[in-house]
């Protein structure tokens, strides 16, 4: 069969790849071939637009297990502990089909943690929708909601934070990103790295069907009478399946049967089999008549492109073929040897004994294409923001705007959804800066945060990509936790577009700044591109989760205010800083100017100071301020408890928004004992760090002295109605 | 006016019930089981006398609310 | 005493329910489903989750498998059985309780801490428990509103067999405090000899202050008794 | 030899899924819907060409495992 241009464009590869394409082959591929080196060649797999960028960020400190370039990345946590994580988009599959396309992002990335040896503990998610007027964000997040909790609940691993985010920005577009944490034990972690020759190559979980097979399978399908039957179908996830995967998978791992060991996730079969035999310089023989399949006739190509889930490649050592075998049959699940390893460096797929394909590992993966795209600086045009002129309101009408608006109100009507608590593990449930789940049996814990912060990226992007890898680490210090290491999710627009690319590029200057002056490394990631519709592409949206150690559990320590008559310490410099701020936008609809400015040394003052006074137990409670600023975080403290507090204005006030609204960074709330007062100001001027004493913690009544006073219980009800009503 | 709508996966959806319900009836000795297939089912009466219409408001009940078009089929039958 | 609990293919609080269990001084072991031998236990425990990912309907098809005849006649020789949450469901597919689970009347899934009240103590299960004490216990489930025919809902309550209702921190049983639209607010409920107990609340989630609080704790000294 | 079957809820026992189905046609305007009630279908297909024998497995089917006969009721069709 002749491969015409159209086949080629609908393959999504560029004529200059063509051309690659057969110079590495030295002939013309055949259609399974084009398939593959679609398969492996397209932005997913092969990170061609945002390798060279990638790159540059730090990915080394001494807890540093395994960073980028596995399944997940894995973290030292001491004791022989160590924790693997990743993140991972499902951006368009969620468009189309809400439910499916976020349970299998939600399953697709706990494959990725447990084919490490990891046992699942944790599911977070960065979820970002339209406007809510626009007509399918409804639907779009219930489903997105119960595909994340379906999946979640029903496999059995608590969904225990996230964020959620509405923004006309991604109308067309929305945004699902999924993030796993697992437990292992740090002498018994598992690579996809094959060695050995002759070993066998096993295939086990759900069988393949013709999921997913995306553009690639509509070409093929004009090859073909049935087209109807073909079409390509939205992957449907099984967590049921997984389960017994998981369960399978972990068994088996107990021994030492595994020389390496891949989940199928996009490409499967495909990216799996490619991507073992490359990192052990290998090649991999498959006899594709032996892989499990759901419908009649399915064909080599379909097989090699399907994206079914619930599936994953194991390479075995040798005569472990039979007890391996037995686990799976335990629980239900297909095992079949379907290949070996081979010393020819080539992928060899046979069907019935005919070779159908074979392309040399190296043009597969190493010879992918890598582009240093064209990019473009942001153009920070002279920002004329008049706020002397803007209409005066009042503090407590603003903060009420804030705190009923769709981006801050109280996520319970989500977070009821997902069980949080299955596993017995979960010391901090969704609600607080950050989650915390024990390490089971042990007395230490991990907390776990994502964020991000698309208004601020897209003003100025390395600011923003500073600003939300600092945000990120102060919600793990803010519940006693030292920041260990980050994952992250770039969710991008068209990296063609120079715009797209310099905010690409921008963003993660500012992640790397901030990840280097930190000690806080990038362990694992994932790059989602293209996204947007018509040439208008999303807001800069990187993601980033992270992950951090408390070492000796006390008593888990959140943001709500434990009682009366304690003082609310303000540790950081308020400058005011309003542009870009949630009070101008829900206020005044102004969404404009410079994010913030991020003092990386005063961040990591401030923080350390933080963790200190946690850890000499001086602090009772504790809030970052983010989004919102000073009293919106105030009223955080509050809602969901009995007390409030009573602020003074300070002295010399220059204007009760700025102080009251600005988003000034590196800047916390703690709530202290009056008995620990004078301890913990001596500790904080002898570090010199700024701070205010700024009101005193009362029963019932949130207050601002001479503003306004108000019921804790009003609060609550103004912070929980948006969700119900909607 | 009373319809009936029945509402089955597309063929080629991976249908994790079905998967389950046909290993528990094999399971439970129902060896003569070729295949068995899972759906939704609906009986709708409206109150519209005029058979075309009514089967239109139907199926626009269907398109827009009782089908995932994306995953699903369905038919309508007459009662 | 000794405990066991039946693992089922996609049961995810096997593993809580365990570890409770042994906290609370049971020599438990886990039975996985495809036996079809019972060790001899005082307790039989079929935990939460979701067996066989609750396709058709919850709880219908682990009402089938093999192990589920051994403790049927376990129950019927009286020995103690506790189903929670996915485990109620069983229990009510297998006819060992009657009523059935439906879906929560909002549709979703709800996980969260609700409060349930006590309403008879003079059984295995609950002795330890005051009369009217309002507990504070996590609840985690899509089909948690519990059905029955009327004739069963009067005899349930002329024999006293309902074990909990959901209430307010005040105790107040009333639509308001009735997270699933469960009939008459029934959280669990006994058999007619009292000897099988099915619940949808986790007792094992609140057995620990650093997670939660210890309100189920008295069921299981209940039962160690 | 091919049937389906039919399960719904029987009148007695509340269906929580339907009343949100009909209030979410009613709120999407249409206003001459008089009832939807949901259930459950299968397409059952079994190697057995004696129809009365075929009928009794799908019937056995239905009542150990497909139906729960407390709160449903069935329906067999020969297809
Ligand atoms: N989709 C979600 N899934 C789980 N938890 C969520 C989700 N969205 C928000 N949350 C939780 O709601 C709380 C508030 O979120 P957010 O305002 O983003 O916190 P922060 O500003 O401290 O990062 C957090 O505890 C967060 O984990
Ligand atoms: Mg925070």
């Amino acid at each position: 069969m002749e491969i015409t241009k159209k086949i080629i464009e609908k393959h999504g590869l560029k004529e200059s790849e063509f051309k690659k394409i057969k110079k590495l082959l030295k002939r013309n591929p055949n259609l399974l071939e084009l398939g593959i080196f679609s398969a492996m060649w397209n932005e997913h797999c092969s990170y061609k637009s945002s390798r060279i960028h990638l790159k540059k960020l730090p990915t080394k400190s001494k807890n540093v297990i395994q960073g980028p370039g596995e399944n997940a990345g894995v973290i030292d946590i001491g004791d022989n502990d160590a924790i693997v994580f990743k993140i991972e988009s499902h951006n368009h599959p969620s468009y189309i089909e809400p439910y499916q396309g976020a349970a299998t992002g939600v399953g697709g990335i706990l494959r990725d943690v447990f084919t490490m040896g990891a046992r699942p503990i944790a599911l977070l998610n960065s979820i970002h929708f339209g406007s809510p007027d626009h007509y399918k964000t409804k639907s779009l997040l219930n489903g997105v909601v119960s595909g994340i909790g379906g999946y979640g609940n029903c496999i059995g691993i608590p969904t225990v934070a996230g964020e959620t985010k509405f923004n006309e920005t991604y109308n067309e577009n929305i945004l699902v990103n999924a993030m796993a944490v697992g437990h292992a034990k740090k002498n018994k972690i598992f690579y996809s790295k094959a060695k050995g020759l002759n070993k066998s190559v096993v295939y086990v979980g759900s069988k393949t069907g013709r999921d997913g097979i995306h553009g690639a399978s509509m070409a093929s399908a004009e090859f073909d009478k049935n087209t109807e039957e073909k079409k390509p179908t939205v992957q449907v996830g099984d967590p049921f399946t997984e389960k017994l995967l998981l369960e399978a998978c972990l068994e088996l791992m107990k021994d030492d049967s595994i020389i390496a060991i891949q989940d199928m996730g996009a490409a499967g079969l495909t990216s799996s089999s490619v991507e073992m035999a490359s990192k052990g310089s290998l090649g991999i023989e498959l006899d594709l008549e032996k892989v499990p399949c759901r419908e009649n006739n399915m064909t080599p190509y379909e097989m090699m492109l399907s994206e079914s889930q619930e599936r994953m490649l194991i390479i075995l050592e040798d005569g472990k073929e039979n007890y391996a075998k037995d686990i799976f049959k335990k629980w239900d699940l297909d095992f079949v040897v379907i290949g070996k390893t081979t010393d020819t460096k080539k992928l060899v797929l046979k069907y019935n004994n005919e070779i159908k394909g074979e392309i040399p590992i190296e043009a597969l993966a190493l010879n992918a294409p890598i582009y240093d795209r064209e990019w473009s600086k942001k153009d920070i045009s002279k920002i004329n923001l008049n706020l002397k002129n803007l209409k005066k309101i009042n503090l407590l009408d603003s903060l009420i705007k804030i705190l009923s608006s769709p981006n801050h109100s109280n996520k319970s009507w989500i977070t009821n959804q997902y069980d949080q608590m299955v596993m017995c593990d979960t010391l901090q449930r969704s609600g607080s800066d950050a989650a915390i789940i024990r390490i089971h049996n042990k007395d230490k814990a991990i907390a776990v945060s994502v964020d991000s912060s698309a208004n601020y990226c897209r003003s100025h992007p390395i600011s923003g990509g500073k600003q939300i890898v600092c945000e990120n680490w102060r919600n793990l210090i803010s519940v006693g936790a030292k920041p260990i290491a980050i994952t992250n999710c770039l969710n991008f627009g068209n990296p063609e577009n120079k715009e797209v690319m310099g905010e690409f590029t921008e963003c993660l200057q500012g992640i790397k700044e901030a990840c280097e002056y930190l000690e806080y490394p990038v362990v694992s990631g994932n790059v989602s591109f293209y996204n947007g519709t018509n040439k208008k592409n999303i807001y800069p949206t990187p993601v980033i989760g992270g992950v951090g150690l408390i070492s000796k559990i006390s008593k888990p320590l959140n943001h709500n205010i434990k009682s009366n008559d304690n003082h609310i310490i303000l540790v950081g410099k308020t400058f005011g800083h309003l542009e870009q701020s949630c009070f101008l936008k829900e206020n005044y609809s102004i969404i404009d100017g410079m994010p913030p400015q991020v003092n990386l040394q005063n961040e990591k003052n401030n923080g350390e100071i933080i963790l200190k006074l946690i850890g000499e137990n001086l602090i009772l409670s504790a809030h970052d301020i983010s989004s919102g600023g000073l009293l919106v975080a105030l009223s955080e403290m509050s809602i969901g408890t009995k007390f409030g507090i009573k602020i003074e204005k300070p002295k010399n006030l220059g204007s009760l928004s700025e102080y009251f609204f600005g988003e000034d960074q590196s800047r916390y709330l703690i709530e202290v004992d009056k008995n620990n007062l004078a301890s913990i100001e001596k500790i904080l001027k002898d570090n010199n760090i700024f701070f205010e004493n700024i009101g005193i913690t009362q029963n019932e009544y949130f207050e601002v002295v001479d503003e306004f006073k108000i019921k804790i219980k009003e609060l609550y009800k103004i912070n929980n109605e948006w969700y119900n009503k909607y | 006016m009373k319809f009936s709508v029945t509402v089955t996966l597309k063929k080629d959806v991976l249908d994790p019930q079905g998967k389950v319900v046909e290993n528990t009836l094999d399971n439970l000795g129902f060896k003569n089981l070729k295949s068995i297939r899972q759906g939704k089912f609906f009986e709708i009466e409206i109150n519209e006398n005029d058979q075309e219409k009514a089967k239109n408001t139907v199926k626009e009940m269907c398109e827009k609310l009782l089908v995932n078009l994306i995953i699903e089929d369905y038919k309508i039958n007459k009662l | 005493m000794k405990s066991s609990v039946i693992v089922f293919p996609g049961s995810n609080c096997d593993r809580d329910i365990a570890l409770a269990l042994e906290k609370m001084q049971f020599k438990n072991s886990m039975v996985w489903h495809k036996e079809t031998f019972l060790p001899k236990s005082d307790l039989i425990v079929i935990p939460g989750g979701f067996s066989y990912g609750d396709y058709l309907r919850s709880g219908a098809i682990a009402g089938k498998s093999l192990i589920i005849d051994e403790v049927i006649k376990a129950a019927k020789s009286g020995c103690l059985v506790l189903g929670i949450c996915n485990g109620f469901q069983i229990l009510t597919e297998t006819g060992l309780l009657e009523g059935t689970l439906l879906r929560n009347k909002n549709l979703k899934f709800i996980n969260r801490d609700v409060n349930i009240k006590v309403l008879n103590n003079k059984t295995n299960f609950t002795s330890k428990y005051e009369i009217g004490q309002i507990l504070k216990i996590n609840i985690a489930h899509n089909e948690g509103n519990y059905f029955t025919n009327s004739k069963h809902l009067e005899q349930l309550n002329k024999e006293n067999l309902i074990a909990f209702k959901y209430c307010d921190e005040n105790g107040n049983v009333n639509n308001q405090s009735n997270p699933n639209g469960a009939i008459e607010n029934i959280a669990g409920i006994f058999n007619q000899k009292k000897n099988i107990l099915g619940m949808m609340p986790h007792p094992e989630r609140m057995i620990d202050k650093l997670i939660s609080n210890t309100d189920g704790v008295n069921l299981f000294s209940s039962l160690i008794n």
